[in-house]
C-alpha cells in the first residue's frame, strides 16, 4: 500500500539516486533543501571520515583498542540521520554507525570517550570502541552480537504503534545481519503489526571476509521485504541526498500509520573490516580504487560546487573546524580519566546484591 | 497456581497499563495452559499480543518495548523453547543495562511452563534454569504454590530488572490454595519460604519437585525422622542466609531438584554450603536430582526424584 | 533459472491445481500416471485419515498420550511423499506427518510403536508421539522445537552437492514454522550454496491458535523464496496430483543441479491442534465446514471414480484392509512390551560414561 | 596454539576426506584468528565453506552434514556468538542419538575461541562453558597448550559424538611448542593432565586460567608451598579420579576458572569433592573465578583471577 503522493516506487531494478557521479540533479522532482542543510550534511560527512583517520591514529598510538572503518558509508549514514526527528524518534544502531550518531546530535567526545573507555562515556566504559549509546537521544546501545537489536527494535516499534505516539523506529545494520535468524525474527514480527519502523540495510557487500554471493541466494537485500509484506527500496548509498529523499518517504510512510519498510542502501567499506582485519587477503585493491571513484563525499561536493555552496576555501575552514573540535573532544575525553575498578560490580542490577558486593570485597578488599 | 497467575495477570494489568502480555497464543487461546485466559476480551490485541512463532521475537521484542516504556510480560510456550530466544536473552536481556552504563534497561518478566512428569518427552519437560542463573544480569524465580506464584509474579512485573519466571508445570492443577485480597500481597525476590522445621536433616528444594519432597518429608516425620523443609522459591539471587543458618543448625543436608545434576543450582547451593561451613557438616551435602540425559519420554516418572530416591539420600546422610 | 521444460511457473497468484473440486482434469498437460498409482496414492491418504481416528482412539482409552490430527493435509503429504525417491532422497519431517513418512514407506507398526511408546519403536520409545525416525527410509528423526530441523535439513543437502550424490533432500514444516529463526538461516544457507532442497510448507493458515495474518505481514508463504533467490510455487495441497505434479518439478529442478525451491501447499487442519487443543476457542465452526467440503480424498475420489478407478466394492475393500493392518500393528506394538527403565541412560553418548553408569545405579541400586 | 589447530585441521582434512570445516570466513579470511589459514587454498570451497552469517546455520548445517556422513568441524568466530545457535546445540546435536534411539548421530566438533584479557568487552570475552556441560549429550574439552589442542582436536573429529572444542584465545600465540610428528598423537577426552606435582595444595584449572595458575604456582614454590596442579583439559566428561585422588591425598584444593562462579563447572568439581572426600578436607574448596557481571570493558584485566587472587585462596586454605 504505496501512497500516489510519493515520489519512489519500491522494487526498481536499478538503485535510485537523485544526484550523478559529477553532481548533477537527475531527480524527476524539484531539491527542496536549502544551502545550510546541504552545507549541513556535506560536513556531517566530513566528519564521519574524520573519525577513521583520528580514530585510527589514535588506535595505532594504542589510546584505543579497536576501531571499525565507516569511510563509503557516510552518505547513507548521513542521509539517514537527516531523515530522523532527533530526540523523538528511535535509532537502533550498529558498530560502524559513526557519522549517523554524530550527525543525530551526539556530541563527539561522548563518541570519543566511548571508544577510550574514557569516564566521560555515558555508557561508563563497559563497551568496546564503536558501540555509541544515547538515552537523552534515543539512541539504543549499540551491542555486538550481529542482528541481535532487530527484535529489539520491532518492540520499540510495536510500543510506538500501540500507545500511539507518532514517533518511527530506525534500525541499522550491514548485509550480512540478515542472515541472522534474529534479524527475521525481528523484521517478520513489525511487519506483522504493521509497526513504525524503517530497516536500513548499509550493503557493502561484505560480511567481514563473506562476499555477498556466498551470504545469500538473493542477487540484493531489497527483495527481501517481499517476505514480510512490507515495500523495499533500492537505494546508491554513496548518493547522500538520495539516501536522504528515500528515508524521509519511508519514516513518512510508517509514521502515517503505513507500516514498516526495508531500504538497501549499496555503499562501499573502504578501510578494512576493523583494525583487527587484513582486507587484502580477500578484497582485490582494483575493486576498492573503483569504489573510491564513487566516494560520497567528493559526489556532494562536486554537487554544491556547482551550485557555488563550497569552494576551497569553506573547505580549508571546515577541515580546520573539525580537527579542533577532535582536539577538543579527545582532551576532554583524557581528562576525564578512567572508570573506578568497583564501577565493574553495578549496573547489573538496579541495586548491587549481597553476592556481588561480597564479590567486589574479595577484589578490593 | 495456573489459575492463580491468569488472576496475577489480570490485576496488574488492571494496576499498571503499561503492563502487556506478548507470547504464542497468549490472545484468544489464552495460553496452551491457560495462563492467560480472559485476558485478550478484557484487554484487546494492544496489550494481549499474539506473536508470530519465534521465541527471538517474543523475547527482543519485549526488550525494545521495555525500553520504550513498557512493562511486558513474555510468555514462552514450554521452557524447552527458550532456545531460539536464548540469544536475546543472554546478550540482550541480560546486558542492556551493564552495557548502556545504566541509560537503558529491560524491565520484562519471561514467564515459562518448565520441568517434566507429563509425558511430554524432552521438549516438553527440561528444567533449565542452571542456564539462567549462571547469567549474569537476570533474576530467576520459581514458585511452587499458588500464592507464591502470585506473590512473586507481582513482584517480578514491579521489578527494574528483568526476571525469568519459571511455572512447575505438573503442579499447575495440583494445589487449591484461597488467595489474599490484598492486591500489593507480594513476595520478595530472594526470600525462601520455610515449609516445615526440624532437627535432623534439611531439605533443600524449589518447584516441580517440591511436591515430591513435601511426600518425603511426610514420610520421613512418620519414621521419627525430623526434616527441615526449604523451599528455595529464587534461584537468582537465591537465600544464602536462610540455607546455611539453618544447615549450620542441622548439620546435615540434601539437595533436591529434578535438573539435570551437572553444573546445576543445586551444585551451586552444595558448593556454597561446603564454602562456608565445612566444619559445622556432619555428612556431605547430597544431591537428589534429575539425570545427565535428555529428557526421556517411557521413563518420565524414574527421571524425576521422586520420594524413595530423596529418602534413600537423607538415609545416607543420617548414616554417614 | 527456471527451465523451459518445466511445466509450472512460480509466484503465481492462484494455488496451481490439475483436479477441480468436481473431479475433472483441468490441467494443460496429459496425466501421466497410471491405474495403480493413482490408487495407492488414494489409499495412502486413506491409511493417513486412519491414523487420526484409530490413535485418537487410543489417546481417549490412555494408550497414546497425545495426538496430532493431520486429517485435511493427507493431498499435500501423500503428493510429496509420491515426489521422493524414497530410501534414496532424504526427507526431514515434521510431527504432523503422517501420511507423508506412511506413503514413503515406513512400517505402519513403527508409527503406532512410536505413538505408543512400546519397544517395537525403532527410536526406543525416546520422544512423544507423532515423532518418527527411520535410518533405512531416510526419514530424519523428527524434534519438536519448530524449524529446528531446517538447519539440519540445508546441512544434509549441501553434503549431498559437495559429494556430487544426486539424491534430493525434502523438508516439511507448517505455516508457523517459517517466523522462526532458524527456518530463515537454513533456508538462506541453502540458498547461498544452491543445495538440492525442496522446502515443502503445509500452510493450514494457524499456528495452533494464531491465525496467518498474525503469522506475517506477507500474504503467502511461496513469496517469501524471493528473499532467497529461489523459485516459490504455490499449489493447491486439497489437490493431491498437483501437489504430486509441483514437487517432482521442483525435486527434478534440484537434483539437476538448479538449486533449491520453496513449495507452499495450501491445505486445512481438520482437527483441532493437538488432543490438548480445543480449536472451538480461536476457529469458527463455518470455516472448518467450509473447508472439509473441500476434503482432498474426497477430490481424488471423484476424480478416480469418472475414471472408472474407484468404486463403493473397492472403498468396502479398502476400509477393511486398512482396519486389519492396524488392528495388526497395534497388536504387534503391545506386544513388544515396554523399553527397560535402564535405556534412559543409553545413546547419550555411543558408550555410557561412568558419570551416568554411576548414576544408573544411584537409580537401579 | 593457533597455528597446531590450523595445522592439526590440515592433518585430519588430509587423513579423512569426510572432515570439512564450515564457519564465518573461515574461506580466503582464513578464519579471523587464522585458525584455518591455507586450508582453502589446499582444500578448496567445498571442504571449506564460508558460510553466512548465522551460527544456527553453521551448527544446524553441520548436524545434517555429519547424518548424511560427513566429518564437519565448525567455527563459531567467537563463544560469545554461539547463542544464535545455541537451540542447535541443545535441542539437535546434544539430543540427536538419544531422540533417534541412536539412528541418527551428529559425529560433529564445534571450535569457538573463549575467554577474555584481550579488552574485547563483554561480546568477546566470554566463557560459556557451563551452558555446554549442563547439557547432556555434549562433550566438552578445552585445552590450554598447542600439543594438548592438537591431541584433543584429533579425539574430537574422530569420536563418534558432538565435541564442543573451546580455544583459549589470550593463549592463541602466548606459548611455543615443539609438537610429535606423529600423526595419530591423540589426547583422549576426559583425562586431566597434572602440570606439576605437589604436597601442600591442589590447584585446578583449564583453559585460559592455565597461564595465571601456572605463574601462582612458580610464585607459591618460591615461597616453600608446594602446589599440585591439575589442568582439566576435558569438562564434560571430567577426570574425577585424577582430581579427587589428589584432593584426597593433599586435603586442601584452590579451583580456578575465569567464568562467572555461580553455577559454573567449578561449582561441579567443587560439590562431587565434598560428595567424595568430605572427610579428607583440611579446609573448604575453594573458587577463585570471574565475577557474576557481564564481562566488563575497561575493567578486562581485573575481572580475571590473576595469581594475586589464585595466592590470597591459598593462603586462605592454608591457613584455615
Ligand atoms: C552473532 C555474531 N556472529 C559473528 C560476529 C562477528 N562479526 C562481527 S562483524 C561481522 C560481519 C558483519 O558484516 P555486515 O553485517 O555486512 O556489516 P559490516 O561490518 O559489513 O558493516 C561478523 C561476522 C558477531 N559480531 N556477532
Ligand atoms: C520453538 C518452538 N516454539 C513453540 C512450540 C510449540 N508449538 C508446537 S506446534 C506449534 C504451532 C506450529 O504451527 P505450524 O508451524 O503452522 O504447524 P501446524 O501445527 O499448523 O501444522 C507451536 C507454537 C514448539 N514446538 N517449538
Ligand atoms: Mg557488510
Ligand atoms: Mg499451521
Amino acid at each position: 500500500m504505496i501512497l500516489e503522493s510519493q515520489r519512489f516506487q519500491p522494487f526498481t531494478a536499478e538503485p535510485i539516486a537523485v544526484i550523478s557521479e559529477s553532481g548533477e540533479w537527475i531527480a524527476p522532482f524539484e531539491l527542496d533543501l536549502g544551502p545550510d542543510q546541504l552545507r549541513r550534511m556535506y560536513q556531517d560527512m566530513l566528519v564521519g571520515r574524520a573519525v577513521d583517520e583520528r580514530l585510527g591514529r589514535l588506535q595505532r598510538q594504542g589510546k584505543v583498542s579497536f576501531v571499525a572503518p565507516s569511510g563509503g558509508h557516510e552518505g547513507a549514514q548521513v542521509g539517514i540521520a537527516h531523515a530522523l526527528r532527533a530526540g523523538h524518534d528511535w535509532l537502533f544502531p550498529y558498530y560502524r554507525d559513526v557519522a549517523l550518531p554524530l550527525a543525530m546530535g551526539l556530541p563527539l567526545v561522548e563518541f570519543v570517550a566511548q571508544a577510550m573507555g574514557s569516564a566521560a562515556d555515558p555508557s561508563r566504559a563497559r563497551q568496546m570502541p564503536y558501540h555509541v549509546s544515547s538515552k537523552a537521544l534515543n539512541l539504543f546501545s549499540a551491542a555486538s552480537p550481529i542482528a541481535s537489536h532487530i527484535p529489539p527494535a520491532a518492540g520499540c516499534a510495536i510500543s510506538m504503534k500501540l500507545r500511539g505516539t507518532d514517533q518511527v523506529t530506525v534500525c541499522t545494520f550491514g548485509d550480512g545481519a540478515t542472515s541472522e535468524g534474529d534479524w527475521h525474527a525481528g523484521v517478520n514480527f513489525a511487519g506483522a503489526q504493521g509497526a513504525p519502523i524503517v530497516f536500513a540495510c548499509q550493503n557493502n557487500r561484505y560480511a567481514i571476509s563473506v562476499g555477498f554471493e556466498k551470504q545469500t541466494g538473493a542477487d540484493s537485500i531489497y527483495t527481501k521485504a517481499h517476505a514480510y509484506g512490507m515495500p523495499g527500496y533500492f537505494v546508491d548509498g554513496m548518493d547522500v541526498l538520495a539516501s536522504y529523499y528515500v528515508m524521509c518517504e519511508a519514516v513518512q510512510r510508517a509514521r502515517d500509520g503505513f507500516g514498516p519498510a526495508l531500504v538497501e542502501l549499496l555503499v562501499y567499506r573502504y578501510g578494512g573490516h576493523s583494525s583487527a582485519d587484513d582486507d587484502s587477503r580477500y578484497r582485490p585493491r582494483a575493486e576498492v580504487e573503483a569504489w573510491r571513484k564513487r566516494d560520497p563525499i567528493a559526489r556532494l561536493r562536486r554537487f554544491l560546487t556547482r551550485k557555488g555552496l563550497w569552494d576551497d576555501e569553506a573547505q580549508k575552514e571546515a577541515d580546520a573546524r573539525i580537527a579542533a573540535e577532535f582536539d577538543e573532544a579527545v582532551a576532554q575525553a583524557q581528562a576525564a580519566g578512567d572508570v573506578p575498578v568497583e564501577a565493574m560490580f553495578e549496573d547489573v542490577f538496579a541495586d548491587v546484591p549481597e553476592r556481588l558486593a561480597r564479590q567486589r570485597a574479595e577484589l578490593l578488599g | 497456581m495456573v489459575q492463580s497467575i491468569a488472576r496475577t495477570l489480570d490485576e496488574e494489568m488492571a494496576r499498571d497499563e503499561r503492563v502487556v502480555v506478548v507470547g504464542e497464543d497468549v490472545g484468544k487461546r489464552g495460553g496452551v495452559f491457560l495462563a492467560t485466559e480472559k485476558l485478550f476480551d478484557k484487554y484487546g490485541p494492544d496489550r494481549v499480543i499474539d506473536s508470530p512463532l519465534s521465541e527471538a521475537a517474543i523475547i527482543g521484542a519485549a526488550v525494545g518495548m521495555a525500553a520504550h516504556g513498557l512493562r511486558p510480560v513474555a510468555e514462552i510456550q514450554f521452557s524447552d523453547y527458550v532456545y531460539p530466544g536464548f540469544d536475546q536473552l543472554v546478550s540482550q536481556v541480560a546486558k542492556l543495562r551493564y552495557r548502556s552504563g545504566g541509560q537503558f534497561t529491560a524491565p520484562i518478566v519471561v514467564r515459562m511452563p518448565a520441568g517434566g512428569g507429563v509425558k511430554g518427552g524432552h521438549h516438553h519437560s527440561q528444567s533449565p534454569e542452571a542456564h539462567f542463573v549462571h547469567t549474569a544480569g537476570l533474576k530467576v524465580v520459581f514458585p511452587s504454590t499458588p500464592s507464591d506464584a502470585r506473590g512473586l509474579l507481582k513482584s517480578a512485573i514491579r521489578d527494574d530488572d528483568p526476571v525469568v519466571f519459571m511455572e512447575p508445570k505438573r503442579l499447575y492443577r495440583a494445589v487449591k490454595e484461597e488467595l489474599p485480597d490484598d492486591l500489593d500481597a507480594l513476595v520478595p525476590i530472594g526470600k525462601a519460604a520455610v515449609r516445615r522445621v526440624g532437627d535432623d536433616v534439611v531439605l533443600v528444594s524449589y518447584g516441580g519437585s517440591m511436591a515430591e519432597t513435601a511426600r518425603a518429608a511426610e514420610a520421613l516425620a512418620e519414621q521419627g525422622v525430623s526434616p527441615h523443609v526449604i523451599d528455595l522459591r529464587s534461584l537468582a539471587p537465591w537465600d544464602e542466609e536462610t540455607v546455611l543458618e539453618a544447615v549450620a543448625r542441622v548439620g546435615r543436608v540434601v539437595l533436591v531438584s529434578e535438573a539435570p545434576r551437572t553444573a546445576s543450582v543445586m551444585s551451586e547451593v552444595a558448593a556454597t554450603i561446603t564454602e562456608e561451613l565445612l566444619d559445622q557438616l556432619l555428612a556431605p551435602p547430597l544431591r537428589v536430582s534429575g539425570f545427565d540425559t535428555p529428557y526421556p519420554y517411557a521413563q518420565d516418572r524414574e527421571y524425576l526424584p521422586g520420594p524413595a530416591r530423596i529418602m534413600r539420600a537423607v538415609q545416607r546422610v543420617l548414616d554417614y
